[in-house]
């Protein structure tokens, strides 16, 4: 008994080792394998990332030059990252939020800029 | 008796209405200063209101009537008891209502036919078998000092009773583990999950019912430390320092030992509480009785 | 008094983190019968493998388990590399091995911390659960990830680990010595602990290997048995010898993981030393013959056995996973009988069940 | 007037007795029964209306002196025919050894029963012919369709009903007699009626247990008698008075004057079945259960604790008085250790009744006027409640053919009633403010300079709470869900001993405050100089403290009334148990999925501690350790 | 929002039920526990009992044995209740997605509130995910209120 | 995953090497015999040969693995190794369950039902002939 006590003692009398995590955040390590963002104009849509992709998470349309993500099923494994022969897949050190609903992103050659959500959350407001 | 019914009036008025709050506070208290020991923050200091708070403003979905009950005469009794206490009655009348509102609890808890709440239920009174005798050596011993089963005599004595009962502070120490549910005793129920009886006795309660469980521990609280604070009644700051150092040395146990098993908790208040005690006692005897 | 007590104890339960069920016949407190049910987590993965892509599995098995995960993916690999004949690179093999031994280090301190929480030991958990947080975040530093790291690639590892990285494991590592060395000692010898420990679960050794124990367990029960002395990747470069205690109880399993950690400690300490540069990752054609292969690791719970065959395709003929758990969970129903329900959990604990792999 | 009471409570008893006997017919033995009982109690109350005297039967006609020498040497003759039936020389034996003595008192020494008066009732012999004539008279109602509906049950050719209600109401008349006696060797007749009565009912069922059983009962009550005969043969010798009062007011005695009393106590353990006694009145189970009740209660036992707090004044601050209190208090404990290992209710309830006599025994012997008070109290509300529980432990006996606290699982949702009533009684044993309790206060609070017997008194009531508290637990267990049940069928007379006695024990409760300042107080007053204990309003106050017993009952009748109404106006919704997420929906609502899918039932059962409590671990030392108590006592005295 | 409303909010307790998950999640979860997240600053506690919890923690991709365990957990649950699906296992399946004995994904078996992707989600996804859980609280207490009404 | 068309060979399925091949009637005395030498059982490997099981028993002693392999028809009983090493009767059950595999004497019967419930596929690790 006697031998944990100085510990817990010693903690009373410390700073808490909490991390203050929704008020102040940490920076992310850098190379942190965070989510996965498509870049559809480097992107030739030859689906070899959807081949590789073990849990499915991207579907190419080479007919209709379109990238289909699902952000919910990907477990940022990197491997897409890794098979891409164009570069065209980046993974950020930020990890992704949660959401009320499960969103898709699709990406085409730069008419669709930005990711555009194709399900709307439900009942948000 | 010694206060005229405006005071006893005021003083029900406390062990009613403001004990409740203090006792919450501390648990609040009780809640942060373990979770600081663990090198944590902890919750905000209201934690324990917003919790009976929550509680009482869910759907309960709880088992049988009887348990429901059971849950609400233990409230009264322990009201009853503090009140009691506090208006200076009898101590061993105090002790037997403190033990009934127990003895609902557990029969409340063994009115469902759940495993948990069933063994949860056992286990509470081997609890209550292990901290019974020491309250009442407690009550004995001020007895012994005072004369009289009469809280308030306790309050007409020049001398501190902590002087001549030092001993008591540890029995005192270890009613609060049981009755507090702390480690190594925390074994019919406890605020934290993991153990093996998942929530024990209190398993199949929720909502509001749950809520009544936790104004019961705001009391138990407050009573707990009046008990304390008799030891110090000539100066009943002091006496509250006492209380609070007992928790305080409740909570310190709490965080530095493995929950032992039932078996081991009667070992322990038997053969070391009981002895201490019964030691203190002795003393208590030899000068009050036989020197006399 | 012939009446029982009969009872479930999980699948949801508090005390375990994955889903079991013990069914329990109680006399008072004493179990007299046990009767273990799985099935919450099976999920089919070894039929999975076999659908997959050969180099999807990597991720695949890894994610069977997600505390020795890399171990497992390191196993598996280490089976593909067998079939289609792949030589490591050096580094790579020491790699493996410091990536191997820092999830040693964070799995043995979890458990431990898990076995201080089955006995309500609250601060002790949270002690060892904050020192841990200092391996996740070096190994989120070099891999990118807290938990899966997805560090193993069949012919090598994905990342290297820079130098400035390898300087900082050793500071950490020497950081969470200094703070085991304050806590591991309850463990071994607090006067509760010891209570809730010594003598409860006993395996004798004669009995060990019918019971078909494996890692700390056995080890616990007097038995040097430890896949890391087969000396794959580089462990036979590092003097390897395994922790062994006699007496076979909870008590004992302990100590032998308590020791393991800072066995681990020195094993990376060595590792860094001594590690190689060069390449990380064999690059490699083609498909895994029509060939099987055995491999086997050490993972913290105990050694962990892949058969994999293939056939020529890039999917594979057949992956088998034996997982530490899987061996260890028979054991449970002569460790339970005669002790007490409080009991139960610490005995579970005591095996450090990974239902995740067991079922797969 | 007096006359008239004094024989309606002892003599029309053996005269309905033998009526029930050769009078072989159900209706008539209902009658009879029914006209005992309410004479009986009708006369009680008119005796205690009467205020406490002395009466000594008028000589004409007959010398009850020598009818009274003549019925003793029937009973040995009796007790030595049993014995030489049995082929047991120890019950020839002790049955010799008592005609020896008692031949020597009649022929040789020269008493005829002479001291006057032969009959005295003081407050306390009312108290107890109060609780004798209306607890026993309500048990033999209870009795009047008990036993059709047991000989129904072991499907007995001949009735064996008249001999039995011949025995049940003998025995009240009995035991009215005894507590009434003045004279000792009247008191030495009465005694042995009971020991007849009492072996004689044990063995009713006539199976081998019974018969066995009743013989153990037989050899340990003739041990006290025995030692009371010894006690009197001392007496005698020693020149004193043999009657209760001049005994008392001779002041007190020291050393070896103090033999004969003690012997005088040892009779009254054996009969109050204090260790190491208590072997024959757990066999008396056997019996059937009214027999239990009337034991347990109002008869029997209560003679042996009787004896020793009316000679308690005798012995007052003595060696005596010391060695009595260390005795019941251990039995105090012992028993109630025991009892918790045990399933069998009617078991438990043996061991209950012989740890709450040991209580009785230990404040007769601490002897100051408050634990004498305790005392008293406890023997009242004692005698209630356990009369309660052992009527309702029959009633679910012949309901569910088990006396087994483990099949009376759930038994809430079976008999409602019934168990209202078992749990009212069992509460009554443990819970404030009923009596028992309150009791239970007044003896601690007495006890609280003794430390000794305080340790053992807080222990034993731990153990106390723990039996009955798991005991209830199994009663009211329920399953979520399930409909409320409906109220059995009783019948009348059932009902009637059931709500009689439960009102009974809420009323006495109540009133408890009343109940020591004008019942208790004036007993105790009459050997002690103060009472310590009285009432102030309806609360009951000591010396060193008070109950406030109206307002905690208040509180707790509304604590209980409250939420009863508030769920009668919201149903809660039923729900199954929490089983770890693996309940399913089957006609039990109690079962769980398990391996292979399959469903299994969850089985609960209380505990038993059969490694910390069981009678194996425990009796081979504690029997020992109450002979050497006893042994003590004597060998004290003597040197 | 009424008092009722902030203590709900600043009392959620969770109950973690892990239906075949690979552990990865679940150790994230109980990391939140412990000092360096210290989710009892939110008045989080883990009480282990469906009857007690505001907030179902789920981890792991619903296999079918579990399926059955986590409606019943759900039901013993009093309203309102959440849920909170941890992980791309109970999110949608993720890498288990062509495994023959799992659903892939909870919300296939009992309704979910918020989905915390990761694999495996990081505690302080766990965190974001459980706030986000709180911000509904009032709205379904509003909408538990309505359909009371209506029934009674 | 072609060669399931045509009626599978034997030799079309590599051979783990170093395998000793066994055949029921050999299988438990062997094993006993493996036993007394100290061998622990480390596990078994079943995979589907179309008409056949082919089952290979992993051994180890000091650090050493010894596997065999046992050819059996899908219609024919393995005797069940559970009463000479406890600890088979898990593997035997997860054979039967998700492969079919039959044995003989089985020390603790899962019946199919150890990680599979009610309604999950049955024997689902078979090879699908479709496939
Ligand atoms: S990171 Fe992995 S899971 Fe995510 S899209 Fe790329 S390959 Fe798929
Ligand atoms: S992202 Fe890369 S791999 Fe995927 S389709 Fe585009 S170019 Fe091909
Ligand atoms: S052994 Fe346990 S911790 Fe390790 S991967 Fe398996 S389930 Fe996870
Ligand atoms: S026991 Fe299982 S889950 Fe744990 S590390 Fe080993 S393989 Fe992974
Ligand atoms: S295939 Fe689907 S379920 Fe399977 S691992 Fe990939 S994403 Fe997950
Ligand atoms: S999401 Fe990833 S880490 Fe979480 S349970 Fe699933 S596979 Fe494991
Ligand atoms: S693939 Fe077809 S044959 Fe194979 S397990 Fe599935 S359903 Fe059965
Ligand atoms: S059943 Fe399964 S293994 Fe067989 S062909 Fe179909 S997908 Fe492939």
């Amino acid at each position: 008994m006697a031998n944990f006590l100085g510990a817990v003692i010693e903690n009373l009398f410390k700073k808490p080792a909490t991390r203050p995590y929704p008020f102040t955040k940490r920076e992310p390590f850098k190379d942190a394998r965070g989510l996965i963002k498509f870049d559809g104009d480097k992107c030739v849509y030859c689906g070899a990332c959807s081949k590789k992709c073990p849990a499915a998470a991207i579907r190419v349309e080479r007919a209709e030059k379109a990238l289909y993500f699902e952000p919910f099923k990907c477990v940022t494994c990197g491997f897409c990252v890794e098979v891409c022969p164009k570069d065209a897949i980046n993974q950020e050190f930020e990890y992704r939020k949660p959401d009320y609903s499960k969103s898709i992103e699709k990406y085409g050659p730069s008419a669709v800029p930005a990711p555009a959500k194709t399900e709307a959350p439900p009942s948000q407001a | 008796m010694f206060l005229n019914s405006g005071n006893t009036v005021l003083i029900v008025f406390m062990a009613v209405f403001v004990a409740p709050l203090i006792g919450g506070l501390l648990m609040g208290i009780d809640r942060i200063l373990s979770a600081r020991l663990q090198g944590r923050i902890g919750p905000p200091i209201l934690q324990p209101f917003y919790d009976m708070m929550k509680l009482m403003s869910k759907k309960p979905i709880s088992g049988t009537k009887i348990q429901i009950i059971c849950v609400f005469v233990y409230l009264v009794s322990m009201i009853l008891s503090l009140v009691l206490l506090m208006t200076g009655q009898d101590l061993l009348v105090m002790v037997l209502v403190l033990a009934m509102g127990s003895i609902f609890f557990i029969l409340g808890g063994f009115s469902v036919k759940s495993p948990y709440s069933n063994i949860g239920a056992q286990r509470e009174i081997l609890q209550v078998l292990a901290y019974e005798p020491l309250i009442i050596f407690y009550v004995v011993a001020i007895y012994l000092k005072t004369g009289s089963f009469m809280t308030f005599k306790v309050f007409e004595l020049k001398d501190p009773l902590l002087y001549s009962m030092p001993l008591f502070v540890v029995a005192l120490i270890i009613i609060m583990v049981i009755k507090l549910r702390k480690s190594p005793f925390d074994l019919s129920t406890s605020h934290h999950a993991h153990q093996e009886l998942v929530k024990g006795i209190t398993t199949e309660l929720s909502g509001r019912h749950l809520a009544v469980i936790e104004l019961v521990h705001m009391y138990e609280m407050a009573l707990l430390m009046v008990l304390a604070m008799l030891l110090f009644a000539t100066n009943l700051w002091i006496g509250l320092a006492l209380g609070l150092f007992c928790l305080f040395a409740t909570i310190v146990i709490d965080n530095i030992t493995a929950r032992l098993t039932w078996s081991d908790m009667l070992r322990f208040a038997w053969k070391i509480g009981v002895p201490i005690t019964a030691l203190n006692l002795a003393v208590i005897y030899y000068f009050s009785i036989i020197k006399k | 008094m012939s009446t029982r007590t009969v009872i479930p104890m999980g699948p949801q339960h508090p005390v375990f983190p994955e889903p079991l069920q013990l069914k329990l016949s109680l006399k008072d407190e004493k179990i007299v019968d046990v009767a273990p049910a799985l099935g919450y987590v099976h999920r089919g993965i070894e039929k999975a493998a076999e659908k997959n892509d050969f180099t999807q599995n990597v991720f695949l098995v890894e994610r069977i388990c997600g505390i020795c995960s890399f171990i497992h993916a390191v196993c598996y690999c280490m089976a593909i590399e067998d079939i289609m004949k792949i030589e490591l690179p050096p580094r790579a093999n020491y790699l493996r091995v410091i990536w191997g031994e820092l999830h040693r280090l964070h799995s043995h301190m979890l458990w431990l911390g898990l076995l201080a929480d089955s006995f309500g030991f609250e601060s002790l958990f949270m002690k060892f659960w904050e020192i841990r947080e200092r391996i996740l975040d070096i190994l989120e530093k070099t891999t990118g990830a807290r938990v899966i790291i997805s560090a193993c690639a069949i012919g090598g590892v994905r990342r290297d680990i820079s130098d400035e990285h390898l300087q900082e494991i050793l500071t950490v590592i020497d950081k969470c010595e200094k703070e085991l060395n304050g806590i591991i000692p309850v463990v071994m010898s607090d006067t509760t602990v010891k209570r809730r420990t010594v003598g409860v679960g006993v395996i004798e050794k004669e009995k060990a290997i019918h019971l078909g124990i494996v890692g700390p367990v056995l080890r616990a029960s007097g038995i040097a048995q430890d896949a890391r002395m087969t000396g794959y990747g580089a462990y036979k470069y590092l003097d390897f010898k395994p922790v062994v205690e006699e007496s076979g109880d909870c008590y004992a399993r302990a100590v032998v993981r308590a020791k393991e950690t800072y066995q681990s400690i020195g094993l990376l300490r060595k590792a860094i030393n001594q590690l190689p540069s060069g390449d990380i990752l064999t690059k490699y054609k083609g498909n895994p013959g029509k060939a099987a292969a055995v491999s086997r690791v050490e993972q913290p719970r105990g050694e962990l056995i892949y058969y994999v065959e293939g056939n020529g395709t890039k999917n594979l003929e057949r992956v088998r996973v034996r997982t530490p758990t899987f061996s260890n969970v028979p054991a449970l129903s002569k460790m339970l009988p005669g002790m007490e329900l409080a009991d139960a959990p610490v005995i579970v604990l005591s095996i450090d069940p990974c239902i995740s792999c067991t079922e797969r | 007037m007096k006359s008239g009471i004094l024989g309606l409570l002892i003599v029309m008893p053996f005269i309905i007795g033998i009526l029930c006997f050769f009078l072989r017919n159900d209706l008539v033995r209902r009658f009879l029964v029914i006209g005992n009982a309410l004479a009986l109690i009708g006369a009680s109350i008119a005796l205690a209306m009467s205020g406490n005297g002395s009466f000594t039967p008028p000589h004409e006609g007959i010398n009850w002196g020598q009818l009274i020498a003549i019925g003793d040497f029937f009973l040995l003759a009796v007790f030595i025919y049993l014995g030489i039936v049995r082929k047991s020389p120890l019950i020839i034996g002790l049955a010799a050894l008592q005609t020896a003595g008692l031949i020597w008192l009649e022929f040789f020494a020269g008493i005829h029963g002479e001291t006057s008066p032969a009959l005295y009732g003081d407050y306390l012999s009312t108290i107890m012919v109060l609780i004798i004539s209306i607890v026993g008279s309500i048990t033999t109602l209870y009795a009047l369709p008990y036993m059709q509906e047991h000989e129904h049950h072991i499907h007995i050719p001949v009735s064996k009903q008249p001999r039995f209600f011949m025995y049940l109401t003998l025995f009240l008349g009995a035991m009215n007699g005894l507590v009434l006696s003045n004279n000792m060797m009247w008191m030495y007749f009465f005694w042995e009626v009971t020991t007849l009565c009492c072996v004689m009912l044990i063995r009713h069922n006539g199976d081998e247990e019974a018969v066995n059983n009743s013989y153990r009962a037989l050899w340990m009550n003739l041990i006290g008698g025995v030692a009371i005969m010894g006690g009197l043969v001392l007496l005698h010798i020693q020149h004193r008075p043999m009657a209760f009062q001049e005994l008392i007011a001779g002041g007190r005695y020291e050393g070896f004057l103090l033999l004969p009393i003690a012997l005088l106590c040892i009779g009254g353990f054996t009969k109050a079945a204090q260790m190491p006694f208590q072997g024959w009145l757990l066999g008396a189970m056997v019996a059937p259960t009214p027999v239990s009740a009337l034991l347990h209660s109002s008869t029997m036992v209560k003679a042996g604790v009787y004896l020793i707090l009316r000679l308690a004044p005798a012995f007052e601050n003595t060696f005596v008085t010391k060695m009595v209190g260390i005795i019941g208090a251990f039995t105090f404990v012992a028993a109630a250790m025991l009892a918790i290992n045990q399933s069998n209710a009617k078991k438990v309830l043996a061991y209950s009744t012989i740890s709450n006599l040991g209580l009785i025994v230990s404040c007769a012997g601490i002897n100051t006027p408050l634990a004498i008070s305790a005392a008293i109290l406890l023997i009242i509300f004692h005698a209630i409640s356990k009369a309660m529980l052992f009527m309702a432990v029959g009633v679910v006996e012949h309901n569910i053919e088990s006396r087994d606290i483990e099949r009376m699982e759930g038994l809430l949702s079976v008999m409602p009633f019934t168990v209202f009533i078992m749990v009212i009684g069992i509460l009554s044993m443990i819970l404030p403010p009923f009596g028992a309790v309150i009791s239970k206060w007044v003896s601690l609070e007495a006890t609280a300079k003794m430390p000794v017997e305080m340790f053992l008194l807080v222990m034993g009531s731990a153990f106390t709470v723990l039996f009955w508290t798991k005991w209830i637990g199994r009663l009211l267990e329920t399953t979520p869900g399930k409909p409320t049940p409906k109220m059995e069928k009783l019948p009348f007379f059932y009902v009637l001993s059931f709500v009689f006695l439960a009102v009974t024990v809420l009323v006495l409760s109540v009133m408890a405050g009343p109940l020591a300042g004008k019942v208790v107080a004036p007993a105790v007053m009459q050997y002690y100089p103060a009472a310590g204990i009285g009432q102030a309003q309806m609360n009951l106050i000591n010396d060193a403290g008070s109950f406030p017993v109206l307002s905690i009952f208040t509180v707790i009748l509304l604590a209980v009334i409250i939420p009863v109404l508030y769920l009668r106006m919201k149903e809660c919704p039923g729900s199954s148990v929490y089983m770890c997420g693996e309940n399913i929906a089957s006609s039990t609502g109690t079962a769980f999925r398990t391996l292979k899918d399959s469903s299994s039932e969850m089985q609960l059962s209380g505990y038993y501690f059969d490694h910390f409590f069981s009678e194996n671990r425990h009796i081979p030392w504690m029997n020992p350790v109450a002979v050497i108590l006893i042994i003590v006592l004597i060998g004290g005295l003597c040197f | 929002m009424s008092s009722f409303d902030t203590s709900n909010i600043k009392s959620p307790w969770i109950l973690h039920y892990d239906t075949g998950s690979c552990n990865g999640c679940d150790i994230e979860v109980l990391a939140c526990l412990t000092p360096l997240y210290d989710v009892e600053r939110f008045g989080i506690l883990n009480v282990g009992n469906p009857r007690h919890a505001d907030i179902l923690v789920i981890t792991g991709a619903a296999n079918k044995r579990s399926a059955r365990v986590l409606r019943n957990l759900y039901e013993q649950m009093p309203d309102p209740k959440m849920v909170v699906a941890v992980g791309i296992c109970a999110v949608s399946g993720g890498v288990l997605h062509n495994c023959y004995n799992v659903l892939g994904g909870v919300d296939k078996v009992i309704p979910v509130d918020v989905y915390v992707p990761g694999c495996a989600a990081r505690p302080e996804a766990i965190i974001d995910g459980i706030v986000l859980a709180l911000q509904k609280i009032p709205e379904k207490r509003k909408l538990l209120k309505s359909r009371e009404a209506k029934t009674a | 995953m072609t060669q399931t068309d045509t009626q599978p060979q034997e030799k079309q399925f590599p051979v783990l090497e170093g395998a000793e091949n066994i055949t029921i009637d050999n299988l438990t005395a062997r094993v006993k015999k493996l036993d007394e030498e100290g061998y622990r059982l480390l596990t078994a490997t079943c995979l589907d040969r179309g008409e056949k099981y082919e089952i290979y028993y992993h051994f180890d002693k000091d650090l050493t693995m010894l596997h065999l392999r046992l050819l059996v028809n899908k219609e024919e009983e393995v005797p069940s190794l559970s009463l000479i090493y406890l600890c088979a009767f898990l593997i035997e059950n997860e054979m039967k369950e998700l492969f079919g595999v039959k044995f003989s004497g089985l020390f603790v019967n899962y019946g199919g039902r150890l990680f599979l419930g009610e309604d999950s596929d049955i024997t689902p690790m078979l090879k699908c002939v479709d496939c």
